[in-house]
């Protein structure tokens, strides 16, 4: 399969699914994708393309959450970006976890840091972050906010 | 014997960085592991937006140290992914380098370690005396032993001297035949053969499953390596070879890394021989909205990492991906089932670090401890000597 | 006019605005560049980076575009230690300074003779100002106009007429000015 | 008194404590160990326990998990023991000054005899760092 | 089956032999390579007080201070030592020919007091003959004067600092018209005033 | 008169040489190791340091047992080195028995160790412990077989004296085959009773103590090490009286002393530092198995005379 006929398959396959196309160079390709069409398309690129997945980035966008699930397939040296915009008020996707173990971790670290929910994950226990960290607090969030009156910010002498 | 839960860490003297794994051991078998991880994060991510992106490189070189230069690779190349630029063929080559130069001495801080866990404190000793040559030419290249401040978006901040580049040829070359007679110490060692053969075993499909990296996926048949798959910086443009080998299990991962070394070695000497003149820098002028991906091969496996830029010259968001983060969790499929004075070595036969991880425990364990992380170091250390007697080896 | 801010509305960067296109971002250089604008504290509702000061980019733009007088033989330029700093020959002598070249060091500055660039209108840490596409037309307008004390910002709608000394930059800033004349774009 | 102290000078071991660091500091300090340094000709050793410890090497930019390991294994420390600080994140933070999982610097957590700066410090600082820090401690004998 | 204990008596006999790999460091100092990124150390002569160095730094570990209320306003820049991380950034980016800030050989850095972990040096600093702000350090206008060449002539602030420090004009000789009118163009004026007297008197 | 014995043979000369011997064994690994290794007063320092420093008692120990441990394990290597003085040098005639007395000294100091580790209450101690007991129970079947061995020679004396003498008579027990195996035996069993690798599972890592002695600070840590540095001294010192006829004083045969003891110190050293660790029940194995059956042979052969 050649990178042309790999990406009219995904075209063909998900035409209902996908919101927009962008091939921004040979090696990268982001494809923003319905949400509820997610677990589809990424078991389809994981499974029957043979993709890596690599990881997924969560991104806090003026409008939305998005999160980027990246997928390399290395006999073409393409690397595919699966992108959904998930509601900022209540951020949930359904979890990949079933699908392959690799997005477990990625998941749970998401799911604190960016405070997103992921349906159908085994374990969303904290991963990262100290006991004392409040609930709701989110680091990656734009709009975090210094919560510990303690901290020193500067070089503390 | 009922179960009990073995807490590893999260500070034990020889592992330098704070981890915490519990086993759940049913007598000597391992049942279950829990792998905890954030004595380490700092929130990098979270920096690395506040920095300009010229500050970030320094920022994420210091995710970790021992591949501090894969990080900055792969974000200085997420970066040149967002303009579209190629950097100038003399920087190319000086990356590749110091990236090379750092896979070998990571592999020998490795290897050095391992000796550890295995018992052998004299090779710990030896390695470790080895890799000062490597760090000593580090600090020659690029000022520093570790932490080598040589990235910066669009090419590197420090150029070669011509007068150099003898003196570190030499010094790399000193190390070969010692780490000739290390690899023949250790791929020969009918010991070492019972003590990491067959043990830890990650299939190719669990590595394919688990997403693993690197020399943890190579071991097991998986050939994966940006070096080869998506050729960057100056790979592919000197002779090197993939190693690969079948079993998955802690041996094969040994072998790789020792083998990768001397690819490394070959890579570096190629490249400071043949080291193009020209810029070493593209003075990039702006970097324009939107996002790019780069993966670098780091001695673990790949680091990748996404940036998105919004027009400023600091990233709105960056993302890091260690490679031990998708390759620790296979220690689920590999302790499992295994005997405890096996567990370190398997642990350890990752490579774990958890620095980039945790840009990820106190957790307290209401089991009794009845081991600690020490205690499976040394059962490790029994069981070599274990195997040793029914060889007959004193 | 390739500064950052306005690539960015440009469309270049996958945060189109979904409404609100129709107002434009005004300031008024008599007011706010003449006024003490150290001691104002203006908040932003730039997204991106929170700590971010939106206004600055959009001072240096309007100075830039309107206070510069565009020298044959710019001081600033050839001062610049980085070579940061470019007079784009094609848009008109316009200044663009290059923020991953700038190191702040404020030699520019100095050299104008006229004092176009305040220093602290040349920041290290860009600040970037998406004119807040996407809350023009919301109840709450861009922090920043609520923010000045001197009333220097607010929005117009865009399909009026320019009144006299105002000059639209780009395609979300208008930018009023009485003491620098510059033919209408 | 004074004899033993002058023998904790002479015999210093050291337990080495991470905090969340970038491994750079910790493993220049396991470098002190190996052939090229050998700090065992200063009669220092590694010690496996925080009990038998005398100077607490501290790395890393004491992370908000790792604080509360740090406290309880200060206390612990049979006393006197020196606190030493190596690194820049273990002094102010370094780079991870702003980072939202490092509230506070080493020295606001617990009080430092030492301070060795470096990122990493090479082998050859921290080991002269402590024989400052030994030749300092004499002074005041 | 080979012999691997021999192989490690053979390496450990040779050890006791060779003698120890250890180096002479303390007794005899360590001398680093050349390229070694030591403590960076301030040059009074050359730094002109721009700043950059500040800004660039990823770590913050250098900041500054004005003193102006004195008849001989200073700006003092501090390095501090315990949060560099010894990157080279603000060698790089000082614009004094990356002479002002250099990073030196030194590693040997360690101290006992937080406070004492700085360095700093003191610039004299030109203020603005108007309204008094600080406009930057007068080696800094030299500087420019000097990179510019006859274009300073276009610049008052620019050629009245440089005839100062050729010694044409007194040092002190301030102006204390304050006419907001032409003779006030011909000041030493921050941008902000420039600006103002280029708008008042066309 | 017995307390200055004790005072002057048990604990200075003892301790002295222990230091020492501790030291060299230091300082040969180091040197393995391609390092310099610790300056010469290095084992001393560790020890007045120790005593110096605060000795913290745990919060769930048995107070009494967790101080009296080390005392009672230094106590009773200070009586069995003096005990071996005494007999060595003639100094008062050894009574009937004292070898006994002297096997029986010799396994307190593990026994304390034990001790001390359980009543420290921290549950590695505990582990480290019921390791040196378990350890205890391997290695001493086949330390008495071998010690049986000497006792046979020298007509079924239990005179460490009368050892002694008939050894200046006839020749040292180790020109016999069954003298060799028997030291053989011996040297395992004392690498297991000074807890050095390959037999150190009830402790850590190689140079530094732990397990039983986790929660040791201060004084006791001193103790205990001071009482491993002596037994470093005392265990092969038995040995050279048993098998190699103890140390003479009298002009060339100073150095011959000394040689012998040297020669002792290095193969522990050298086993130690050419082999990874044993684990328990592998070193009970190796004690009860082949170890045992050589002593066995040894005494036998002793039987036979040969
Ligand atoms: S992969 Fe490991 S060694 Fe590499 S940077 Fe990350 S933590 Fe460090
Ligand atoms: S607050 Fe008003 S006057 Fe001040 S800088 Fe902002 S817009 Fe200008
Ligand atoms: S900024 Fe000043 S010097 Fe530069 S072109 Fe404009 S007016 Fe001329
Ligand atoms: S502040 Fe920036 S643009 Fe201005 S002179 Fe300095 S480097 Fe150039
Ligand atoms: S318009 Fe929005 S982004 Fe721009 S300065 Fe105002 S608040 Fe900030
Ligand atoms: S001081 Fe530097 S080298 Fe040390 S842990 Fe911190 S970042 Fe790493
Ligand atoms: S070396 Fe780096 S961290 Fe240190 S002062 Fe310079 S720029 Fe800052
Ligand atoms: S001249 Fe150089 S050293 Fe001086 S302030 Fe400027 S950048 Fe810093």
């Amino acid at each position: 399969m050649t990178r042309e006929e790999l990406l009219k398959d995904i075209k063909d396959r998900f035409k209902d699914d996908i919101i927009d196309f962008i091939d921004t160079s040979p090696t990268r390709v982001y494809i923003e994708i319905k949400p509820e069409s997610l677990v589809k398309a990424a078991t389809y690129i994981f499974k029957d393309l043979e993709a890596r997945f690599n990881i997924a980035s969560g991104v806090d966008t003026p409008s939305n959450i998005e999160i980027l699930y990246h997928f390399s397939i290395e006999y073409l040296n393409v690397l595919i970006s699966l992108r959904v915009k998930l509601d900022k008020k209540k951020p949930a996707v359904a979890s990949l976890t079933p699908v392959f173990k690799g997005a477990n971790w990625i998941e749970r670290e998401m799911h604190e840091l960016l405070g997103i929910d992921f349906i159908g994950h085994p374990d969303l226990s904290r991963l990262l972050l100290a006991d004392e960290w409040p609930e709701g607090v989110y680091p990656l969030r734009k709009d975090y906010k210094e919560w510990d009156k303690k901290a020193i910010r500067d070089r503390g002498v | 014997m009922a179960k009990s839960v073995i807490p590893i860490g999260p500070y034990h003297p020889l592992q330098e960085e704070p981890e915490f794994f519990t086993l759940t051991v049913d007598g000597e078998t391992v049942v279950d592991i829990d792998i905890q991880i954030g004595y380490n994060h700092r929130g990098i991510e979270k920096l690395s937006e506040r920095k300009t992106f010229d500050q970030s490189t320094f920022v994420i070189e210091r995710i970790c140290g021992i591949c501090s230069t894969n990080h900055p690779f792969a974000y200085t190349r997420a970066v040149e992914d967002i303009i579209q630029v190629e950097v100038p063929e003399r920087a190319k080559y000086i990356r590749t380098i110091i990236a090379e130069g750092e896979r070998i001495h990571s592999h020998l801080l490795w290897l050095g370690l391992a000796g550890h866990f295995l018992g052998y404190n004299t090779v710990y000793m030896w390695v470790w005396k080895l890799r000062e040559e490597i760090l000593d030419v580090m600090e020659i290249l690029s000022g520093n032993r570790n932490s080598y401040a040589m990235f910066k978006p669009g090419g590197v901040r420090r150029d070669i001297n011509a007068e150099d580049i003898p003196l570190v040829i030499k010094k790399i070359d000193s190390i070969i035949p010692t780490l000739t007679r290390l690899k023949k110490a250790i791929i020969d060692d009918p010991v070492l053969h019972a003590r990491l053969k067959g043990i830890g075993i990650l299939t190719k499909q669990e590595a394919i499953d688990y997403c693993a990296l690197g020399p943890t996926s190579r071991a097991s048949g998986v050939a994966r390596d940006v070096r080869k798959d998506a050729p960057y910086g100056a790979y592919d443009r000197v002779e090197w070879d993939m190693i690969v080998t079948e079993n998955g299990d802690v041996f094969d991962k040994v072998v790789v890394r020792i083998l990768e070394m001397y690819e490394s070695i070959k890579i570096v000497k190629t490249c400071l021989q043949n080291l193009p003149d020209g810029e070493i820098d593209l003075n990039i002028k702006d970097i324009p909205p939107g996002e790019g991906i780069g993966a670098a091969e780091a001695p673990r496996g790949e680091t990748f990492h996404y940036v998105r830029s919004d027009g400023t010259n600091r990233p709105a968001r960056h993302k890091v991906r260690a490679p031990t983060f998708m390759n620790l969790p296979t220690c689920k499929t590999t302790v499992i089932g295994e005997t405890v004075s096996d567990a370190t070595i398997i642990l350890a036969g990752v490579d774990p670090c958890y620095c980039c991880t945790e840009r990820m425990a106190v957790r307290s364990i209401k089991g009794k401890k009845l081991y600690n992380g020490q205690d499976l170091i040394r059962l490790s250390q029994e069981k070599t000597e274990t195997i040793k007697k029914k060889m007959g080896i004193k | 006019m390739d500064t950052s801010a306005e690539q960015l509305h440009q469309g270049k960067f996958n945060i189109k605005s979904e409404k609100g296109d129709e107002t434009r971002l005004f300031i008024d250089l008599d007011v706010c560049a003449g006024g003490e604008c150290k001691e104002c504290v203006i908040q932003c509702s730039y997204n991106y980076h929170p700590e971010n000061n939106g206004i600055i980019s959009v001072a240096e733009l309007a100075t830039y575009y309107l206070v510069c007088r565009k020298c044959e033989d710019p001081q600033c330029v050839k001062s610049c230690p980085q070579d940061a700093l470019e007079q784009q020959k094609e848009k008109d002598n316009l200044l663009i300074r290059h923020n991953m070249l700038c190191i702040s060091c404020k030699t520019c500055s100095h050299a104008c003779p006229y004092g176009t660039i305040y220093p602290e209108n040349v920041p290290y840490i860009v600040h970037n100002c998406d004119f807040c596409l996407d809350r023009r037309d919301k109840k709450d307008e861009p922090l920043c106009i609520k923010s000045c004390p001197y009333g220097a910002l607010s929005l117009k709608p865009k399909d009026i007429e320019l009144p006299e000394n105002t000059y639209l930059a780009g395609d979300n800033l208008i930018i009023h000015s009485t003491h620098w004349e510059r033919e209408k774009a | 008194m004074k004899l033993t102290l002058r023998a904790l000078l002479k015999s210093p071991w050291v337990f080495h404590l991470s905090t969340g660091s970038c491994n750079n500091c910790d493993i220049e300090i396991l470098d002190c160990l190996t052939p090229r340094f050998d700090i065992e000709r200063f009669g220092m050793l590694l010690a496996p326990s925080i009990k038998h410890a005398d100077i607490l090497l501290v790395t890393g930019s004491c992370n908000r998990k790792s604080v509360i390991r740090l406290k309880r294994l200060y206390e612990q420390a049979p006393k006197p023991c020196l606190v030493v600080a190596i690194g820049e994140c273990s002094m102010s933070r370094g780079i991870f000054i702003h980072s939202y999982n490092c509230p506070l610097p080493l020295d606001k957590i617990i009080p430092v005899d030492a301070y060795i700066p470096g990122c990493p410090p090479k082998p050859e600082a921290i080991i002269s760092g402590a024989v400052k820090l030994i030749q300092k401690i004499k002074g005041t004998l | 089956m080979k012999l691997p204990k021999i192989r490690e008596l053979i390496e450990a006999i040779k050890a006791l032999i060779v003698g120890p790999y250890t180096s002479k460091f303390p007794f005899k100092p360590h001398e680093p390579y050349p390229s070694f990124r030591g403590q960076p150390v301030y040059n009074p002569d050359k730094c002109v007080g721009c700043l950059a160095c500040e800004e660039v730094c990823p770590a913050d570990a250098i900041g500054h201070e004005d003193i102006t209320d004195s008849l001989n306003p200073k700006r003092k820049i501090i390095h501090y030592t315990d949060t560099c991380i010894f990157c080279g950034c603000c060698e790089a980016a000082c614009i004094a020919d990356n002479e002002g800030i250099k990073l030196s050989n030194e590693f040997d850095l360690a101290f006992f007091d937080r406070k004492t972990a700085e360095e700093s040096i003191e610039k004299d600093l030109q203020l603005c003959e108007i309204c008094g702000a600080v406009i930057a350090c007068k080696d800094h206008l030299k500087w420019i004067a000097e990179k510019i060449g006859e274009l300073t002539y276009s610049n008052p602030t620019l050629y009245q600092s440089r005839l100062k420090s050729l010694g044409i004009i007194d040092e002190n000789i301030t102006s204390v018209l304050k006419d907001h009118g032409r003779s006030d163009r011909v000041k030493i004026l921050c941008a902000r005033c420039r600006r103002e007297t280029t708008l008042t008197t066309v | 008169m017995t307390i200055v014995y004790l005072i002057i043979y048990g604990f200075l000369l003892t301790a002295v040489l222990g230091l020492i011997a501790a030291w060299i064994d230091r300082k040969i690994t180091a040197r393995i190791h391609y390092r310099v290794g610790p300056p010469f007063f290095q084992p001393l320092i560790d020890i007045i340091k120790l005593v110096g420093k605060e000795t913290l008692i745990p919060k769930g120990a048995s107070r009494a047992m967790f101080i009296s441990a080390p005392v009672i394990g230094f106590a009773s290597v200070v009586m069995v080195s003096a005990l071996l003085w005494g007999s060595n040098n003639n100094l008062f005639s050894s009574f009937l028995g004292d070898i006994i007395v002297v096997l029986y000294l010799l396994s307190i100091p593990s026994i304390s160790i034990m001790l001390g580790g359980f009543a420290s209450g921290n549950p590695l101690a505990r582990i480290g412990s019921s390791r040196e007991m378990k350890l205890l129970l391997g290695y001493e079947l086949p330390f008495v077989l071998a010690i049986l061995v000497p006792v046979i020679k020298s007509g079924f004396s239990l005179k460490l004296g009368e050892i002694i003498s008939f050894q200046a008579q006839n020749g040292a027990f180790a020109t016999y085959a069954s003298g060799i195996l028997a030291l053989i035996v011996c040297i395992l069993c004392i690498q297991a009773k000074l807890g050095l690798v390959p037999f150190d599972c009830p402790e850590a890592e190689t140079e530094i103590i732990s397990g039983p002695m986790v929660e040791y600070s201060g004084t006791g840590l001193a103790i205990f090490r001071l009482m491993k540095n002596m037994l470093l001294f005392t265990l092969p010192f038995f040995l050279i009286i048993l098998f190699l006829g103890g140390f003479k004083f009298s002009g060339i045969t100073i150095l011959y002393s000394v040689l012998k003891y040297i020669a002792f110190l290095l193969v522990i050293t050298v086993i130690r530092n050419t082999n990874p660790r044993l684990r328990i029940d592998q070193a009970m194995k190796f004690f009860w198995g082949p170890t045992t059956g050589i002593a066995v042979i040894a005494v036998v052969l002793a039987l036979l005379g040969k």
